[in-house]
């Protein structure tokens, strides 16, 4: 079985077999000796014999990830975002858009009041600066800008009621 | 007054919390919910539950006639309202009282004079407890700069400007030299003014490198008012508390007697019952302040439990049917062992703590020798948008605090939470920390620590990490048949699984 | 000797323990597993896992060789037996010393001379403990039924025949008046002789309603010993323990000081080091009897712990490595509150406590306070037939021991196991039992009660719970598709819900 | 919806709808107001009214019996059996034929080892007399007739070892 997994941004090509027992991983070319066993649909039991002869024993829970084919992996106390790419090469992380070039929309992410506005229009901002904070929860949450920028429009005044996926502030 | 069934004006963990309490003791509960509430795991664990309105807490859990009806209806004869919602509302408590039902807490009376800070202040002098130095009569637009800053000089610098009907923040400005002064006391009381309608203000000493130090109280309607080994809550993210542990490291033996005592003697002035907490400021020099007065119990309760054996919420019930405190005083001011608390929350620590609501895919919880888990959540169960995104209190208990910290970090890894993010990695983070671990901290330490960090993630993933979670991806499709991944043994038993998954 | 990596040599609750009290010592584990533990929890909680071999214990957990070859490999410089399978063999316990691996348990000498029923006998009269009046030589095939009949007399009736040789029951008699006695002889001699090739048998006094007390002991390799409050281990059925509690209701302050201080001594004279239980018989005139030694950690060692704030495990391994004992004695003999502990096994109180084995389709343990539920399983997890079926030990503390029993009911409530049969009903039926809540009972009292039962079901279904099942029957049908049943406010996580079912 | 359940050996018949947000749940005949949300997919939270205008809480787990149609439910602490009827009359309880008449075969109901026969053909045995102990997952299992009758045949000695299902004794 071959497939092609993204993570920590870099794809891998990933060849199983099983043989002798024990499925043979091969990750771009390194092949890795792993015994895994269901423990429940969403988690798996792995033993990984490492190079030295040992035997190390983890659990890795799957969740799904925030876009077709991501996968979140709670594996040794983290929390791992992979991307299992299909053939046609769709399915890109989320986060890629967020992170890259192009304007950023800055959405509500749950439902809640606008306490503070922090920017104007035309305002340059830096990566990690605050644009407004929204209360939800019982907790004032700020949002902040991905990178440096310009702000392009502000949507949303203080005091207005917004639900989740409410754009608040167009950075470009 | 016989308590026989118990309504619990609350939810959560909180409410689970109570529920146990009662069912130890035998008393029926009551739960109420709002909408999505419905299938939370207190209503599920209660004798009884009545719906109370619409998501928002001021339809529901904040409807003080709605849930006295339900208290009516339902036949309780005694309310408990937790911590939060209408805990500290004196309303609510008098309602109770009015409707005879009996109000596990504090009287109204209570909750309305320690509820005002100047006459919680004033209560604490009167007994013969310091609080932070300052003023103590307000400072109106009459008082001329000159005498301000003749007061100031009594107080010393740095201090504190705050408005005397304030709160929230507003009216607030610290003042550290005094050239400072004239400009910041305009400013405050101009602030002051227009959010309160009120510009008097107030000045108090600076405390620099304060730790918050708490005294757990019981008091009783017999005159006994206890005290408790203290708990230190320096830990906080934002004026909001989030690791507890008890004893603190900072307070001796000494200090223990002498803060408890006055403690006490606060709450004997007021003529305090039932379950209250004194906060305190404790300084880098040994003083300490009297700060303020929790009518109502603590989220970090549980802690005190751990270390004295007293179940703090089985009392609050014995002392609201009239019961007489028959603990030991002794005891209670000496820890056996060390108890710490983390209070995970639905929030993303790498994402500035962003609250991270919606279903628990996946949970597997700690268990073993010296892990307590108050959750009020389960696999499944949903964290509403509505309220507190607190779904557990994670508490150890271990012989010293090196004990009870190394079975913080067992348990917490062994806590898992899939579907939405948790404030799990932030604790393992702080737990890592030297000065943690050597209880150098004050009450800025959270905020101090985590701007060092300028946003850098706390649980770094590393090649290791992503080869783990390849290998995990590429095999569970691998074993997507279950068959195929099941230990020859297991294979007979998926055929009473698939006749289970037929009737879903 | 450092221990830095702990094979441990067991499986289950047990194994699952002895991993959290490394993980809180920072050391590293070694879990092994046979073919149908693959999947088992002590798998997945090791940092490794090794098979070796095939289900019967024979094939695996009691190869001693393929066991140290696994120490070897994986780097383990330290081995826990836990108990059942090789913790009494004095073999693997040698083996493991020759290896050169720290064994975390007594001497192999220790465990060959405590292993000898009469040897340990002696060993106990040698520390001037009581032990059951008796005879202390063999009564071989020469001596004359006159003799014996003698020998009974000083004794007194009714008397035990019991095997030197003997274990399991057999080559035992009752004998409750002396006309009994030849006969009773020729029986038990000739069983003896079949059964173990020497027909030497002796008599025992027959204390006719004992409780089963025991001691606790820690013994370090610096000659100090310390004993521990007792257990009280009378509730069993079929001479297995079910119920244990700490302290007995039965043991007064001065019979404690007197029966913790032999039980030291039997330890002392043998030079014992590490963990291990001095049984004893309780008589009801307060008169008590060493029975016999378990040289090993016991399965209920968490009630102990639970009242003493001690990690029994933790200083296993502390003691192993050569540290001094620093507990304070006195604090070991005055109990905390009080603890119970219930064995949870898959077997079906209903049907004679047939084992129960195969998968648990649903599990929610209970939390909250005073509760600790050690478990070797989970939700999805297979209990083998091959082994012992405990899947769980339940512990509650409580204040005092009603407040321990209050608590206990409460968790087994909460308690719930889906797929297979437990003896959770059983328990709850026991502690409805008026007998057993004033302690009034001995080691014949779950037989005799059960007995008196004659099959009728321990939990008995009545109208009301046959009304509540076809309701639930019904609205399960009704509401199969899940956006019916669900909140509103939680439909729109059935997305998510649905995606994450789509990857699978 | 129209449904035929089987518990307590008393056939009910049952009918549900959904009025005024409640389920209307009757059996046969009596009326029960019931709100019922489901926990999780083996699970249901049942808030049922009683006639003094209480509202009960509940928890409702199911999990399949040993029959096709049958369903142990756990609920108020106890485990109840119940069968769901299906139009053709079809999936009665397993024990149906261990309690009724007929000849009585005594299986091994997991693998182990007969360490006791406690009968020989042509014994007369009453109800819930032991026939064979056979030893198992460290425990000694007596094996007992359902009730009384004669010991038509016994199929094994002290010592065999026997795998899950092996008739051991038929009782007629």
């Amino acid at each position: 079985m071959q497939m092609r997994i993204e993570a920590g941004n870099t794809l891998r090509h990933v060849f199983v077999q099983r043989k002798n027992g024990v499925y043979e991983v091969t990750i771009d070319g390194t092949t890795h000796h792993v015994d895994a066993v269901r423990i429940d649909p969403a988690t798996l039991s792995l033993v990984v014999h490492d190079a030295a002869g040992g035997r190390r024993s983890l659990a890795a829970a799957l969740s799904p990830g925030g876009a077709p084919g991501a996968v979140d992996v709670h594996v040794a106390g983290r929390r791992v975002p992979v991307q299992v790419q299909n053939g046609s090469g769709l399915g890109r992380r989320r986060e890629a858009g967020a992170t890259g070039s192009g304007p950023q929309r800055v959405l509500a992410p749950m439902p809640g009041k606008v306490v503070r506005v922090l920017v104007k229009p035309g305002d340059a901002v830096t990566a990690r600066q605050g644009l407004v904070v929204v209360e939800a929860m019982k907790m004032e949450n700020e949002l902040r800008a991905a990178r440096d920028g310009r702000v392009k429009d502000v949507s949303v005044v203080e005091g207005q009621s917004v639900d989740a996926g409410t754009v608040l502030v167009l950075v470009e | 007054m016989p308590i026989t069934k118990v309504l619990i004006a609350n939810r959560g963990e909180i409410a689970v919390r109570i529920i146990r309490a009662c069912r130890d003791m035998g008393i029926a509960t009551v739960a109420v919910y709002s909408d999505c509430d419905r299938a939370a795991l207190h209503v599920r664990l209660a004798d009884e539950a009545w719906p109370v309105g619409p998501n928002p807490p001021r339809e529901s859990y904040l409807r003080i006639d709605t849930i006295l009806d339900v208290a009516r209806q339902s036949g309780a004869d005694a309310v408990h309202p937790g911590y939060g919602f209408l805990a500290e509302n004196e309303d609510f408590a008098a309602a109770c009282r009015d409707a005879g039902l009996v109000f596990i807490g504090p009287s109204p009376e209570a909750i309305t004079l320690m509820g005002s800070k100047t006459a919680a202040r004033q209560a604490a002098i009167k007994a013969g407890v310091p609080v932070v130095p300052g003023t103590e009569e307000p400072l109106g637009d009459d008082v001329p700069d000159a005498e301000v800053l003749r007061i100031a000089e009594g107080i010393g610098y740095p201090l504190m400007l705050k408005a005397v009907a304030g709160g929230g923040g507003k009216g607030m400005r610290m003042v550290a030299t005094p050239d400072e002064l004239p400009g910041a006391l305009r400013a405050a009381r101009s602030e002051a003014g227009s959010a309160f309608g009120d510009s008097a203000v107030y000045l108090e000493r600076r405390i620099l490198s304060p730790r918050h130090i708490e005294v757990q109280l019981l008091g009783d309607h017999h005159g006994t008012v206890l005290p408790f080994v203290e708990r230190e809550c320096s830990i906080q993210r934002r004026h909001q508390k989030v690791i507890e542990e008890s004893p603190s490291l900072a307070v001796s033996p000494a200090l223990r007697r002498a803060m408890t005592s006055d403690a006490a003697a606060v709450a004997r002035t007021v003529g305090y019952t039932n379950a209250g907490t004194i906060e305190f400021l404790l300084d880098e020099d040994g003083s300490y302040y009297f700060l303020e007065m929790n009518t109502r119990l603590q989220v970090e309760h549980p802690i005190t439990e751990m270390v004295t054996g007293v179940d703090l919420v089985r009392w609050q019930i014995r002392i609201a049917r009239g019961e007489r405190l028959t603990l030991d005083p002794e005891t209670l001011l000496i820890p056996r062992g060390h108890a710490v608390e983390c209070r995970i929350y639905a929030e993303d620590p790498d994402s500035n703590f962003m609250p991270s609501p919606g279903r628990i895919l996946g949970l597997r919880v700690p268990h073993g020798p010296g892990v307590r888990d108050d959750s009020g959540t389960y696999e499944g169960g949903e964290v509403p948008i509505y309220y507190d995104p607190m779904i557990s209190k994670l508490i150890t208990w271990g012989e010293d605090r090196d004990h009870a910290l190394a079975r913080m970090r067992r348990a917490l890894a062994e806590y898992e939470v899939r579907g939405i993010k948790t404030t799990i990695p932030f604790f393992l983070w702080v737990l890592e920390d030297a000065d943690f671990q050597a209880s150098r901290f004050d009450t800025t330490f959270i905020d101090r620590k985590l701007g060092a960090r300028q946003g850098a993630p706390l649980q770094a993933i590393d090649a290791d990490h992503e080869t783990l979670a390849v290998l995990a991806v590429a095999l569970d499709q691998v074993t997507r048949t279950p068959a195929a991944a099941r230990p020859a043994a297991s294979r007979s038993l998926w055929t009473s699984r698939a006749r289970h998954d037929a009737l879903r």
